[in-house]
């Protein structure tokens, strides 16, 4: 993903994104603040991947994987909701074909997307609510330990009172509170590349 | 490179209705390519990974090589595997468990001074209603010991019939060749 | 008046023309499938009989066999009459055909007239058995099916009546008596876009592909006969191979030069014309893809009938000069 | 009047949720579950005036089998056979794109033949995939003699396929870091004749159906996916480059060895059913091209990474391993917590997003349009339903 493009969403979203390796760019966003970016990333000509979930100890971790059709690499959106309030914007008004993904992550997982179209069952029996790729709390894993670049946040400042300077390295010191409580904010820094330079 | 896809004028597009005759009358005249089934078979059966066969040892082709670790039980996906072990003290000597007979696995074990714990592979159950052939267990089989079948041709009327126990299958295989 | 022997000459005729049918009738399903199979190189039927050649015997044997369903919500009679309805014209339709120069069923002035009437109520028992069906694909199968012979029965009609208005007559023997020998004497050559009208219209009147939209299996399942089982589809499936007889039949006798042949004339000729053609169209169905339905009504309406009417003006033209 | 009971009207859930915004006079059907153009146990609900699709909506989960689940409890081994189940045509890109993904994770090197085997095993199966879909789209458009000559051409690349891997459709053939088995003598020479004969039988394709008048006719013009609906769907694969655009991840994030194949990536600018037909035409083509050259510069060595770790423990954290499928873009998504199963596993698949187009895309087209359209888009059910 191009720098010129991470700062444009970094301007879209309130917390900064970093750049990782081989161009996939992560970025982790407060639900509010999920459809800004979701719409900047349209501008950018992105395409969507998929959306998918999973159950973690601070919450349901969202992912959206966008892509582009010329330059390589992936942009990342990571979302944190919280096991009480599964609730997150839809995106499907701007991707259309998030429509049968948020549907499955609801199927999976019970997620209510708000402002979905027809968020019925997808691939399950309409009938029951299963949820089989909820996790019971022993099995139940912390998301902090899997992703140690990222950093749990109380909740953020508005939107607007953040600076543009975004660059990465401003991200990955700001000082995040550790908090692991229902609403929990993700605050992410570099996944797979912790030991590079200019992360916590 | 982003192509136009080629336009065709009606001329062209008459002329292609001659030209597909062509080709379909072309092939009615050529030999036929299928395999008549019950009077010919095809030929490459040999590639095929069919279930698992347990592998005789070379110098005892009544015993198989495993040497009962069970990896292949864990290695599989689909818990087809099902290993039954028989401990059996023996004595020191090898020479009675060499070649432990079918015969001679039944006989009581004898008390020996120096008590030694022997697993015996009684039976290696293979329950292929479950298995998928991913080959995973011949993969993580430490000493060859498994190894695919080109068995094909199966067809049977109750589950309990693909359910094989495949140290008798090795031994009913030599036995037949070596008498056939 | 001695009605009698006219009225003996029919039955026999009758007797004839069901046995004729039945036979051609399992002689096509064996060609058709013995084509097909050996245009994808495969041998087609194969195990029963001789090269498969009781194939539609056990074919037959298995679909008397077979029970008769019925959906719960369809009409009884409508749907039962419907198949009988595609089968019993075909019947009539064999009668004035000449087959040889003196085997007729029976000669009649208005042959091709007859004909022409019967085979329009095949459309009839498409339309019953598609709409008595209670069954969304028969009903879609049967509105195609419709449109589809209504629009096609015009320059069918056309071409058809350019060789009348050529002879004066309607009458299949004369004809065929018109016309001579050798193939250069045959109403092909004189009227060879009447032919090919009448060739194109005759694949589309009989649902056979690449026209068969009414029983287009990747869009309608099996069309307006979806519902049937047993004889009841054996019915529609035996009067299709039928209709595919009478239109060679017809089209051998107007274009062909009927039993005429290089050599001694005879029955024979018309058999051979009549398969040849009957191969042809098995060959177009095992070749080409469908066409759409808007497509198959646009080459009736802007191709079709109006090259059928001006070949119809230039025979006129021809005819009284 | 034909009478219906009540309870015939009333229809499942899907039909009821349909019917409740269907207008006056027009007609519900069901297409499929069991339909001979849905290839598979794909339903669509229609809204039909007369011939024409007023809406659709397609309804999965017939075949679901809740694959992320069964991730979820097998060991990273264990869930290789379940990637060939998922696109059954196109087995050996699943596969390649699960050991991508925990390659990435293991952080383990690739030996460079089993690279090139790799190479030359997908691009044979994307051709047995394409030569399927060919036969299929045929089947729909009513041409039945297509799909046995494909079927011919592909019974003799699932032979070669089957020398190696041992099966003829749902392959377990790559392992992590490598491949289960090496090429065998038989297998080259045989893929070098294959290449020769289907160059020969490709033009015959063309004969016979390609630059047949009726077929230029069904497929021209319909099911229009411009390029900004495309990116909203996510569609990827043919269909995205029939729609003009170059996108191909082998071109452009080349994974593996793709960059030292020279290879062209066929686009076509119609956006039509006829661009992503002639698109899979041109690609099987390239594949062949992929072959010659893989099996050329086919280098010596092992196949198995010399080292391989006897459990499979992936450390913390996740990877994304995307490969270019014969549908579009595979991908998978690992999530690992240090243990020796997945703790999720995300299917990407390019059929789920190619056909979630559909509903838009058949708006107020003809019945049979509908079904050249989805046999356009080359579906694979149980890759939907996952």
């Amino acid at each position: 993903m191009k720098q010129s493009w991470v700062d444009e969403l970094n301007a879209a979203g309130a917390p900064k994104c970093t750049e990782v390796q081989k161009g996939v760019a992560c970025f982790c966003l407060e639900p509010e603040n999920l459809l800004p970016s979701v719409r900047k990333i349209l501008d950018l000509e992105y395409y969507l991947q998929d959306v998918s979930a999973a159950d973690f100890q601070e919450g349901y971790l969202l992912t959206y994987h966008f892509a582009h059709f010329e330059e390589p690499g992936q942009a990342v959106f990571r979302v944190l909701i919280s096991h009480e309030e599964p609730q997150i914007p839809s995106i499907s008004s701007l991707y259309q074909g998030a429509i049968w993904h948020e549907q499955e992550c609801n199927d999976f997982y019970g997620i209510v997307f708000t402002d979905h179209p027809d968020l019925k069952p997808l691939l399950l029996v309409p009938e029951e609510n299963l949820y089989p790729l909820r996790k019971d709390t022993q099995s139940q894993k912390s998301f902090l330990d899997i992703f140690p670049g990222c950093k749990l946040v109380e909740a953020p400042p508005a939107p607007e009172g953040e600076e543009s300077s975004g660059d990465q390295e401003t991200a990955g010191e700001e000082t995040p509170k550790k908090k692991g409580t229902g609403k929990a904010k993700a605050r992410k820094g570099d996944d797979e590349t912790a030991q590079e330079p200019g992360q916590a | 490179m982003i192509k136009k896809t080629p336009k065709q004028s009606t001329l062209q597009g008459i002329k292609s209705l001659f030209v597909g005759l062509r080709v379909t009358g072309h092939n009615f005249v050529m030999p036929q390519i299928t395999t008549h089934y019950p009077r010919q078979e095809v030929d490459n059966l040999v590639t095929y990974r069919g279930h698992i066969e347990l592998v005789p040892k070379e110098d005892d082709p009544m015993t198989s090589k495993c040497i009962l670790c069970g990896q292949c039980a864990k290695a599989c996906p689909s818990n087809c595997i099902e290993l039954v072990i028989r401990k059996e003290e023996v004595e020191p000597p090898p020479a009675a468990e060499a070649q432990p007979d079918a015969d001679k696995e039944e006989a009581p074990p004898k008390p020996a001074p120096k008590k030694k714990v022997k697993r015996i592979l009684e039976a290696f159950i293979l329950d292929y209603n479950l298995c998928s052939l991913c080959g995973q267990c011949v993969q993580t089989c430490p000493v060859d010991s498994l190894e695919f079948s080109t068995n094909s041709y199966l067809a049977g009327f109750t589950r309990e019939e693909f359910v094989f126990e495949l140290l008798e299958r090795m031994r009913k295989k030599y036995k037949a060749s070596s008498s056939g | 008046m001695n009605i009698a022997p006219e009225l003996i000459h029919i039955a026999v005729a009758l007797a004839a023309i069901a046995a004729f049918i039945g036979l051609n009738g399992l002689v096509l399903v064996w060609l058709e499938r013995k084509v097909a199979g050996h245009i994808q190189r495969r041998p087609g039927p194969y195990e029963v009989g001789p090269w498969g050649l009781l194939q539609p015997v056990a074919d037959a044997v298995k679909l008397v066999g077979k029970q008769l369903v019925r959906p719960k919500v369809a009409d009884p009679w409508l749907y039962w009459s419907a198949p009988l309805l595609s089968f019993t014209p075909v019947f009539l339709l064999f009668l004035t055909i000449p087959f040889g120069p003196r085997l007729i069923g029976m000669e009649f002035n208005l042959g091709l007239l007859l004909i022409l009437a019967f085979s329009g109520l095949n459309v009839l028992a498409l339309c019953l058995a598609g709409w008595s069906s209670a069954n969304k694909y028969s009903l879609l199968g049967a509105a195609r099916a419709v449109a589809q012979s209504i629009a096609y029965e015009i320059p069918l009609l056309l071409a058809v009546l350019a060789i009348a208005f050529q002879f004066g007559t309607l009458n299949l023997s004369t004809i065929v008596h018109h016309q001579g020998p050798m193939p250069w004497q045959w109403n092909v050559m004189t009227q060879p876009l009447a032919f090919i009208i009448y060739f194109i219209c005759a694949v589309a009147e009989t649902n056979r592909a690449p026209f068969d939209l009414p029983e287009a299996e990747s869009e309608l399942t099996a069309g307006f006969h979806t519902e049937y089982s047993g004889m009841a589809f054996g019915l529609f499936f035996l009067a299709e191979y039928a209709y595919i007889i009478v239109i060679s039949c017809v089209a051998t006798v107007l274009f062909l030069g009927g039993w005429h042949g290089p050599g001694a004339p005879g029955f024979w000729w018309f058999l051979l014309k009549v398969y040849a053609l009957i191969m042809v169209i098995i060959w177009l169905r095992w070749t080409y893809p469908r066409v759409r339905f808007d497509q198959l009504l646009n080459i009736n309406w802007k191709w079709l009938l109006p090259l059928a009417l001006v070949n119809l003006l230039l025979t006129l033209i021809f005819v009284k000069m | 009047m034909l009478h219906y009971a009540q309870e015939q009207l009333q229809g499942d859930y899907y039909t009821r949720a349909f019917q409740a915004g269907a207008q006056e006079d027009t007609l519900i059907l069901n297409m499929g579950p069991q339909h001979p153009s849905t290839h598979g146990v794909l339903r669509i609900i229609l809204e039909l005036h007369g011939e024409y699709i007023l809406r659709a909506e397609p309804v999965l989960g017939y075949v679901h089998r809740m694959q992320e689940k069964m991730g979820e409890v097998k060991t990273y081994p264990q869930y290789l056979p379940n990637m060939g189940r998922v696109d059954y045509l196109h087995a050996l890109a699943w596969n390649w794109a699960y050991v991508l993904a925990v390659e990435e994770l293991l952080q383990l090197e690739v030996p460079e033949r089993a690279e090139y085997i790799r190479v030359i095993t997908c691009e044979l199966n994307r051709i047995t995939s394409h030569l399927l879909w060919w036969g299929a789209y045929l089947l729909d458009l009513g041409a039945f003699t297509p799909i046995m000559y494909g079927f011919a051409d592909r019974e003799r690349a699932m032979d070669l396929l089957q020398i190696i891997t041992g099966s003829r459709l749902t392959y377990c053939y790559y392992s992590f870091g490598g491949v289960t088995a090496d090429l065998t003598p038989q297998f080259i020479d045989g893929t070098k004749e294959f290449c020769k004969y289907l160059r020969t039988r490709l033009p015959m394709y063309k004969d016979l159906v390609t630059d047949n008048m009726i077929l230029r006719h069904r497929v021209d013009d319909i099911g229009i996916i411009p390029v900004d609906m495309a990116r909203r769907y996510g569609v990827t694969g043919p269909n995205l480059r029939g729609s003009g655009v170059e996108h191909d991840l082998r071109r452009n994030t080349p994974y593996s060895i793709y960059d030292r194949f020279d290879f062209e990536i066929p686009a076509y600018e119609e956006c039509d059913a006829l661009a992503r037909y002639l698109v899979r035409m041109d690609e099987m083509e390239e594949s062949l091209s992929i072959i010659e050259q893989a099996i050329d510069s086919l280098p010596e060595g092992p196949v198995t990474p010399p080292k391989m770790p006897k459990v499979i423990k992936p450390p913390k954290g996740e990877a994304y391993g995307a490969v270019e499928g014969a549908r579009g873009v595979i991908g998978i998504h690992v999530i690992s917590d240090g243990t020796a199963t997945p703790y999720r596993i995300k299917l990407r698949s390019p059929s789920f997003s190619n056909l979630s187009l559909f509903a838009e895309v058949s708006e107020g087209i003809l019945l049979a349009d509908a079904v050249s359209i989805l046999g356009s888009l080359d579906l694979v059910i149980p890759e939907i339903d996952r």
